[in-house]
């Protein structure tokens, strides 16, 4: 252990809450160390002296760990032992440390110590100020994309794994009273309030262990260190079945009517692959009566030049490494702080044995707990001070520091050089009010704290703590508990028994509100004085950009990149802003406020997408026959979410040869196609005939009991947008079909008229298209087919065309209906859907003799457009009415009530002439099959833009009529057959075709009809 | 105004950067202007730029309520293309294409218009037959674009799962080789910046509240910062108040302001070098310079003016980028946002004169208004400026909403915008 | 993501059970075929598209398959009340002009 | 004789739709033979499947009268559940509410032919009595870990305060829908269209994987 110990430089002889007993290794740009469970990556690199954790991405500058949590700007890793593994830009403060982890850097060549890009940046930088890229690139106009590839490479942190993601992540829905977010000591306390009172509480935390800033503080609770009350309450706590604890989740994205996602990490803190089986992280769908926010608070850090340095880190966070991870990240430390707060940075390095070179106040006179204890152990003060610049090139050498004015915006003195290695700062607190502003609310100023806390909401939200300015245990503690109560009494549940446990009581002083340490030189010349890290964007900078006139917050965030990193600004927006209000002479309200969008930190794509991918997708819809079609080999089509046979080859087939085979014996002897994926709807009542009459464009008064007839569907604009066949089962009772792609979109239309429009109508709609297998068998010999598998009279005396019947076929019930989508004689078997495979299989078993032969919708396609008969959806595209599609036949404009569609199918611009009409292609070359797609011209010489007169909607190739078959969409076309339309391809062909009736088949219809 | 440059930047460089002139003037407005256009979006200062430098018209206004470009303009995923299926749309969008191929120089400012292509997938036969329809009817109407198969679409995005392993696989894309994405704030900024230079005006953070009517003409504006401000004619390019501002004037539109979110990945190295989008699958993505993969689906099916939307868009829309790259599993989804789009029934924009005399709209883009910045700002100056509608706006005139000579984009193609 | 009290179904339940209807109250026109054109693609098209207090129908597709009306503040997202098809909303919005 | 058609005077056709004699229906995940892997498969486990399978399941819709409401209590055996979200189970039939004008009627699959029979020869007024047996099927789903499960693939709240013993509850289910009753304190049953069964069985089986999938014939 002591071995383990002496190379990490670091790390301090004891304290801390990581396990010394438990070492583990951990390999970083290609070098393996050591640190112990409990540390994260951030607080074991610290305990090993690695200074450089990453170049900053405009100017390549060296850059180490600033901060301790979600703020970090800095240290961003690549992390992944195998390719499939990498996960890109993890912050290494989040990142619990596990064997075997493997990190490496993500910017700098050769490597991240000996930048060559620096020198790029130290000399181009000059030429680099913010929007640069704006004012230049553009000349000449062509190398723009050069330029482009350049920025591009040096752009990006981290890079996306190049192998599929091995890991599985999903979610979960909750529900609870109570989401308290943040399990710190105001989190805590209001989760012991709820759960004592029996509400259903939800407590999450981002980091590992539940505490927040009660693991690294020197304060008691009761007389005791903090960290026991801590567990004493999560003990507690996990007791209660209705109390779901969740730490290493971050709560990232407060959505309307508080809804909250929560994103756990359940193995990726410990391993970059899930254990088998595991899930890698879940994410929390929450729905919570009541939100409490308990997100404390980050530490603001000043800006001062070079402050990006190694070595100058946030002041909180240096004592949380030491006092929760047993780091001291140097051995020198000058501390600068506007507050007393951060007084026990001090104090902690002091107390590890560490020097405390000076503590630079902004302030004239520093007064309070902390400032007495840090003179008690002797530590130097220097009062009115601000260290205006670091020193050194890979870490903090020295620091400059000057005497401030009273507001700390002038240099009053001269300036004095201090040997450090390194730099914490204080600016104050900015309230972790990230979460309150997703839903709108606008954060709200207070000037008692410096800071922005949030804004009214209409959420069922409160707040608690730090992210109040709430800063003290003791009000922390209060605030968790008032805001429980609070909770609690909208949730009409009693207070239950609790005391506030005893906290130490701290005397503060007035802090001051600074942001920008003035530096002896202008800003624009002094040292880079860093707000946003992560960006590069520099004081400087911000300056420049209202100079220049954006004045806005909003175009001073646009224009530097300010908040746009992985950070979002967490450290530097507040900074930022300051700078700019002062720059434009006015308040920091006035110039805006800082808003935050999901996610608080970044959230895995897997884990949103969740199961939701690969098999499970999207649903896929089978019928019953759908074993059998896999096993016939059939190729399968996507017609939403249904898996359709398409088609099915033999031996070695191409799919050409297939299709024309179907075709053939389709049309030769008898074919069979699983169409039960069409929408069926069943409709009854007394008015359903009325109801058909008003949604269909055609007439059916009078359709009788016992028969069929096709329908047009149209919107109220008279386009045509479903089609189907419908049967008169009883004189109250229909059979509706739909397209298969159209059956939920037409029960809602029926649904949506009959709910919104005609209550009166007594009818019902009910789905019945899973109920029932459909198969159709087509062909001059489907009905000696049928004969053998039925009793019933299936001659033409007894089931005309357009009839349906009941009957038993293959000793199943069925339904079967005379109607034809190919022009043959053909039959429409309807059984219960558990019969479905074996009427199937029986009719294959007696089919043989016929050689009934499966079609898929390729051959089904075929065969409808060789008779003319349109498909929804792609003879029709929504802009085509009824008679654009030559179909005058299936509208009645007799009809006393005005249907749906007839009024829009008369407006003045659907009554036009010229427009575009559905007719049929016969190419002069019949071997020639226009593409699907082709756009028509009369003139094929005509310039380009080329006057085009409409598309092929249809094409095929028909064996049948050894000729290819078309239809397709001309200007005019119902009044131009015989005249030419010509196609120009992509490839330079044209193809030239004339006008003709869609019907290439038995024009009269005798083939139906036998 | 101060040319920008390589050079320029280097001389600036020795004085620090401290001789940078204003981009744009801070301006009390005038009692009154031939032209005032309502929004300062991109379409807005387009339109102003326009009408100075083409059609000579400089004693304008634009009078934005927040910020200059801080609407849509701000919040958009950049995408340009001009692969419309309908002439009218195809010849307006390709207006603009060929407005942005020239834009950097002409406005001195580097909108960073990266043409890297874009394309449209296929997922069933009804995908091909509608890209097939598509890249014939661009091609007939002189706009670039080829149908490829789904090897050729493998070889232009290696990333993307093009194996049958997919759900709904790919069976090819069309391609615009022209298409591309541009950095949105920069076109705000520079339309700004040109218009500025020309003498227009732009009154920021200063909200109409009303407009001005006599005798069903509109004279000028009401605000409450400045009081009225008159003007010969008035142009309304306010994308998410459109039905709004239109109340004001006492009509309505066919419009319906739905939210629309998008959102970025944390930046990765370049992984991404095209547009792609998916409208089966249903989301699009693309990498911008900096690294963050951009990536937006569809809108929110109900109104919203709370520029958010509902989560569960976002999953879907993840879902959708997983099932098309599954190596993007392990990115991370660094921020998300919304905007507020201005649908039309048939998708496509209103460029129109209203029931009130010299009042102009330009509204209803839905989703797809930035890629035609240019084009739209050109063709609305040239209305103003004339006082008739611009050849290429004609198509657009909300009265087809009565004729029903609706130029139907998403009945017909389906395309995601 | 909103939390919609469906009236049927008598809970609050998701917004993913739910379906976006458009704008409530706009009766099919009695006698279509006296309409103009202008009348007809008003009906069809043209909405009130409000920022502020709305109208809208929704259906429960998930669920109970019913429709029904919202009232909700499209700027807050705040549903104010909720109704069942052929009631009149108690909550309106200010008409100031 | 299975050809058997009632057509009454509400204008309405009825028929059986079952075959006599051995013709075995196959369930909506007859494919996946569950028999085997009952057998065969884990015998432990945190999560239960089972496929209730080629039941009788009817839609009765209808807004009845006080009379009606009667009738039907005397049709079925028990009364209809008229609050919203609540249902009746007993021996021979189940109900379940589904909307305000809607029942989910289960029954044994024969029994479902009887019972529109009764209804079609008894029932007067507007009404719907639709045969969905073949369309639906039904999953029951329990064990220490189903509530587990269900989260994963359900919105609605099951907390036993919420959601107790006998609501039903009809929602999106994964990226498709199911009606869930709870049958007991860690026992559902989800009544699935056939279509999407395949699908939601792969859904619950990857939902389960961590928890241990027992299957039971």
């Amino acid at each position: 252990m002591t071995q383990e110990l002496s190379k990490q430089s670091n790390r301090l002889q004891d304290g801390g809450r990581i396990d010394r007993s438990k070492p583990l290794t951990f390999t970083y740009n290609g070098k393996q160390y050591k640190g112990f469970e409990g540390d994260t990556l951030a607080s074991a690199l610290l305990a090993n002296g690695v200074d450089i954790v990453g170049r900053s991405f405009k100017y390549s500058r060296p850059r180490g760990i600033v901060a301790a949590g979600a703020e970090e700007p800095n240290a961003i890793m690549q992390i992944g032992s195998t390719e499939a593994t990498q996960i890109p830009n993890v912050r290494a403060t989040q990142q619990s440390l596990y064997n075997g982890l493997v990190a490496s850097t993500t910017n700098g060549w050769p490597n991240v110590d000996n930048d060559l890009m620096s020198w790029v940046g130290k000399v181009g930088g000059k030429m680099m100020p913010p929007g640069f890229y704006y004012k230049t690139f553009m000349y000449p106009k062509s190398m723009w994309e050069t330029y482009e590839s350049y920025i591009r490479k040096a752009a990006g942190l981290g890079r996306a794994p190049k192998e599929n993601d091995p890991d599985i992540y999903d979610k979960m829905n909750q529900h609870c009273d109570v989401l308290i977010v943040g399990a710190g000591p105001a989190g805590l306390m209001a989760a012991l309030t709820a759960a004592r009172a029996g509400a259903r509480v939800i407590i999450a935390d981002e980091q590992n262990e539940f505490g927040g800033s009660l693991l690294s503080t020197t304060e008691a609770l009761n007389g005791k260190p903090a960290a026991e009350w801590v567990a004493e309450v999560v003990e507690e706590l996990s007791g209660f079945d209705d109390v779901l604890m969740l730490p290493n989740s971050q709560v990232n994205g407060y959505h309307d009517h508080n809804f909250l996602t929560i994103q756990q990490h359940c193995t990726d803190q410990f391993a970059d692959r899930a254990p088998n089986g595991q899930i890698a992280q879940r994410l929390h769908r929450v729905r919570a009566k009541w939100v409490i926010l308990a997100t404390g608070a980050h530490e603001r850090p000043l800006v001062y030049g070079n402050n990006d340095l190694p070595g100058c880190m946030v002041a909180n966070a240096v004592s949380t490494y030491i006092n929760r991870y047993g780091v001291a990240p140097g051995k020198d430390l000058v501390l600068m702080t506007s507050n007393d707060n951060a007084y026990r940075t001090a104090l902690d390095w002091h107390d590890a044995g560490r020097n405390v070179v000076a503590i630079v106040d902004s302030r004239k006179n520093p007064q309070g707990t902390f400032v007495e204890a840090a003179r008690e152990r002797g530590i130097s003060i220097l009062v009115s001070s601000g260290v205006i610049e670091a020193h050194g090139s890979k870490r903090v050498t020295d620091v400059s520091i000057a005497p401030l004015n009273e507001v700390g915006d002038a240099i009053v003195g001269s300036v004095v050089k201090m040997a450090a290695d390194t730099v914490a700062t204080s600016g104050g607190w900015s309230p972790v009010i990230h979460l309150s502003c997703h839903t709108g609310a606008r954060p709200v100023w207070n000037d008692d704290i410096v800071g922005f806390t949030p804004g009214v909401t209409v959420q069922k939200q409160l707040t608690a703590g730090a992210i109040n300015g709430a800063f003290s245990t003791v009000q922390v503690l209060d605030e968790g508990l008032s805001a429980a109560c609070d909770a609690l009494a909208h949730l009409g549940l009693s207070k239950p028994d609790v005391v506030l446990p005893e906290a130490d009581v701290i005397e503060e002083g007035k802090a001051m509100a600074l942001f920008h340490i003035p530096h002896t030189k202008p800003t624009s010349k002094a040292p880079k004085q860093f707000v946003d890290y992560q960006n590069d964007v520099t004081a400087a900078g911000i300056e420049l950009a209202c100079r220049e006139g954006f004045e806005s917050i909003e175009h001073v965030k646009r224009y530097t990149a300010m908040g746009f990193g992985t950070d979002q600004g967490k450290l530097g927006n507040i900074n930022g802003m300051a700078i700019a209000a002062k720059m434009l002479k006015q308040t920091i309200p006035e110039t805006g406020t800082t808003i935050f969008r999901p996610n608080y930190t970044p959230v895995t794509f897997g884990a949103i997408a969740g199961r939701d991918c690969g098999e499970l997708f999207d649903p896929k819809r089978y019928t019953a026959m759908h074993a059998w079609h896999v096993e016939r080999g059939a190729k399968f089509e996507d017609v939403g979410q249904w898996k359709r046979a398409w088609y099915y080859p033999q031996g070695n087939e191409t799919m050409q040869e297939a299709l024309d085979r179907e075709c053939l014996a389709t049309r030769n002897s008898v074919g069979i196609l699983d169409a039960s994926t069409l929408g069926k709807i069943d409709i009854q009542g007394k008015d359903a005939r009325e109801f058909l009459g008003r949604v269909y464009s055609n007439a059916w008064a009078k359709l009788a009991v016992g028969k069929c007839r096709y329908g047009l569907m149209c919107g109220e604009d008279g386009m045509v947008f479903d089609d189907g066949v419908t049967s008169c089962l009883a004189e109250n009772h229909f059979l509706m079909t739909t397209t298969s792609g159209g059956a939920a979109r037409v029960l809602s239309w029926l649904e949506i008229y009959h709910q919104t429009e005609w209550p009166e109508l007594e009818v019902y709609f009910n789905s019945v298209t899973d109920h029932w297998s459909t198969m159709t068998i087509s062909g001059p010999n489907s009905r000696k087919l049928l004969e053998k598998l039925t009793d019933y009279d299936v001659s033409k005396d007894n089931m005309a065309f357009m009839d349906w019947k009941p009957m038993t076929v293959a000793g199943v019930p069925a339904r079967v209906f005379r109607i034809s989508f190919t022009g043959e004689l053909s039959f429409e078997i309807n059984v219960q859907a558990n019969y479905g495979l074996h009427v199937w299989k029986e009719l294959f078993e007696k089919g043989a003799e016929f050689d009934l032969t499966p079609y898929g919708t390729e051959t089904m396609h075929i065969l409808r457009a060789e008779k003319g008969f349109i498909i929804a959806g792609q003879d029709t595209d929504g802009s085509v009415h009824p008679f654009d599609l030559g179909m005058s036949w299936a509208v009645s404009m007799q009809k006393p009530f005005s249907f749906i569609g007839k009024r829009g199918m008369q407006r003045e611009d659907c009554v036009r002439e010229n427009r575009k009409q559905l007719v049929g292609l016969k190419t002069l070359d019949p071997k020639a099959v226009l593409p699907e797609g082709a756009q028509g011209v009369l003139d094929p010489k005509a310039p380009i833009p080329m006057p085009m007169v409409g598309h092929v909607t249809s094409s095929y190739w028909s064996a049948n009529l050894n000729r290819s078959v078309a239809m397709g969409f001309v200007k005019g076309g119902l009044d131009k057959m015989g005249e030419k339309v010509y196609y120009p391809l992509a490839d330079g062909r044209v193809i030239e075709a004339e006008i003709c009736s869609p019907v290439f088949l038995d024009p009269k219809g005798e083939r139906q009809n036998v | 105004m101060q040319h920008y440059s390589g050079f320029g930047l280097l001389k600036h460089s020795f004085s620090h950067h401290e001789n940078w002139q204003r981009v744009w003037r801070n301006p009390t407005p005038k009692k009154k202007y031939d032209v005032i256009i309502v929004g300062g979006g991109g379409h807005g200062l387009a339109t102003a730029y326009y009408l100075a430098k083409e059609f000579g018209v400089t004693n304008v206004a634009v009078i934005e309520k927040g910020f200059l470009g801080g609407g849509n303009t701000a919040r958009n995923t950049t995408i340009v293309r001009s692969n419309y299926l309908w002439d009218e749309a195809a010849h307006l969008y390709e207006h603009a294409m060929k407005l942005w191929e020239g834009l950097s120089q002409d406005l001195n400012y580097n909108v960073m218009f990266s043409q890297r292509g874009c394309l449209n997938l296929g997922h069933t036969l009804q995908d091909m037959r509608d890209i097939q329809r598509r890249v014939n009817a661009n091609r007939l109407n002189g706009i670039d674009g080829e149908v490829l198969d789904a090897q050729q679409v493998k070889e232009i995005v290696p990333v993307l799962d093009c194996s049958d392993r997919a759900r709904y696989p790919v069976m090819g894309a069309s391609w615009q080789p022209r298409a591309g994405v541009a950095r949105h704030d920069a076109v705000a900024w520079g339309f700004a910046r040109g218009a500025d230079t020309r003498g227009v005006d732009l009154i920021q953070q200063t909200e109409v509240e009303d407009l001005i009517i006599e005798d069903g003409t509109v004279v000028g504006v009401r605000t409450a910062r400045y009081g009225d401000i008159r003007a010969d004619r008035v142009g309304c390019v306010v994308a998410g108040n459109s039905s709004v501002l239109a109340k004001m004037g006492g009509f309505e539109l066919p419009l319906e302001s739905h939210p629309l979110q998008a959102l970025v990945s944390e930046p990765i190295k370049p992984i991404l070098d095209t547009v792609v989008m998916s409208n089966q699958v249903h989301g699009y993505a693309s990498q911008s310079d900096k690294g963050d993969l951009v990536i937006g689906a569809g809108i929110d099916g109900y109104n919203g003016y709370g520029q958010r939307g509902s989560y569960s868009t976002i999953e879907h829309t993840i879902q959708a980028i997983v099932e098309m790259f599954p190596v993007f599993s392990r990115v991370r989804m660094n921020r998300q946002w919304g905007g507020i789009v201005d649908t039309c029934p048939d998708a496509c924009p209103i460029i129109s004169e209203t029931p009130v005399k010299n009042l102009y709209f330009n509204c209803g883009w839905g989703t797809g208004g930035f890629k035609a910045t240019p084009g739209s700002g050109h063709v609305f100056a040239a209305s103003l400026a004339k006082g008739e509608m611009h050849p290429l706006a004609k198509p657009f005139s909300m009265f087809r909403f009565h004729n029903g000579a609706l130029v139907d984009e998403h009945g017909a193609a389906g395309v995601a915008h | 993501m909103f939390h919609i009290y469906c009236p049927h179904c008598c809970e609050y339940r998701e917004e993913e059970e739910f379906h976006a209807s458009g704008q409530a109250h706009i009766p099919r026109p009695l006698d279509p075929d006296a309409c103009t054109d202008k009348e007809w693609g008003e009906f069809m098209y043209f909405r009130a598209n409000p920022r502020g207090i709305h109208h809208e129908l929704w259906v429960h597709g998930a669920g109970c398959r019913k429709y029904f009306n919202i009232t909700r503040n499209t700027h807050t997202y705040e549903i104010l009340e909720v109704y069942k098809v052929g009631e009149k909303p108690s909550v309106v919005a200010n008409e100031a002009k | 004789m299975s050809d058997v058609t009632v057509e009454a005077m509400e204008g309405k056709v009825v028929t059986n739709q079952l075959p006599t004699g051995a013709i075995v229906g196959e369930s909506p995940l007859h494919h996946s033979d569950l028999a085997s892997i009952a057998e065969k498969g884990p015998q432990q486990g945190g999560v239960h499947f089972h496929e209730r399978k080629l039941k009788g399941l009817l839609t009765l819709r209808c807004t009845p009268s006080v009379e009606q409401l009667s009738l039907i209590e005397s049709l079925l055996g028990v009364a209809l559940p008229m609050q919203p979200l609540t249902s009746v189970t007993a021996d021979a039939i189940s109900v379940r509410w589904m909307s305000p004008d809607e029942w989910l009627i289960i029954v044994d699959g024969e029994q479902a032919f009887e019972l529109e029979t009764r209804f079609q020869e008894k029932f007067s007024g507007h009404y719907a009595l639709v045969n969905i047996s073949g369309g639906t099927t039904i999953f029951e789903v329990s064990g220490s870990h189903v509530v587990d499960m269900l989260k994963k693939s359900t919105p609605v709240d099951l907390h036993a305060s919420e959601f107790p013993v006998g609501k039903v509850v009809s929602t999106v289910f994964a990226k498709s829908g199911a009606t869930i009753c709870r049958l007991a304190d860690e026992k559902f049953e989800l009544v699935v269209r056939r279509s999407f069964a395949d699908y939601l069985w792969l859904w619950i089986q990857d939902a389960s994987r961590e928890y241990g999938l027992v299957v039971k014939a």
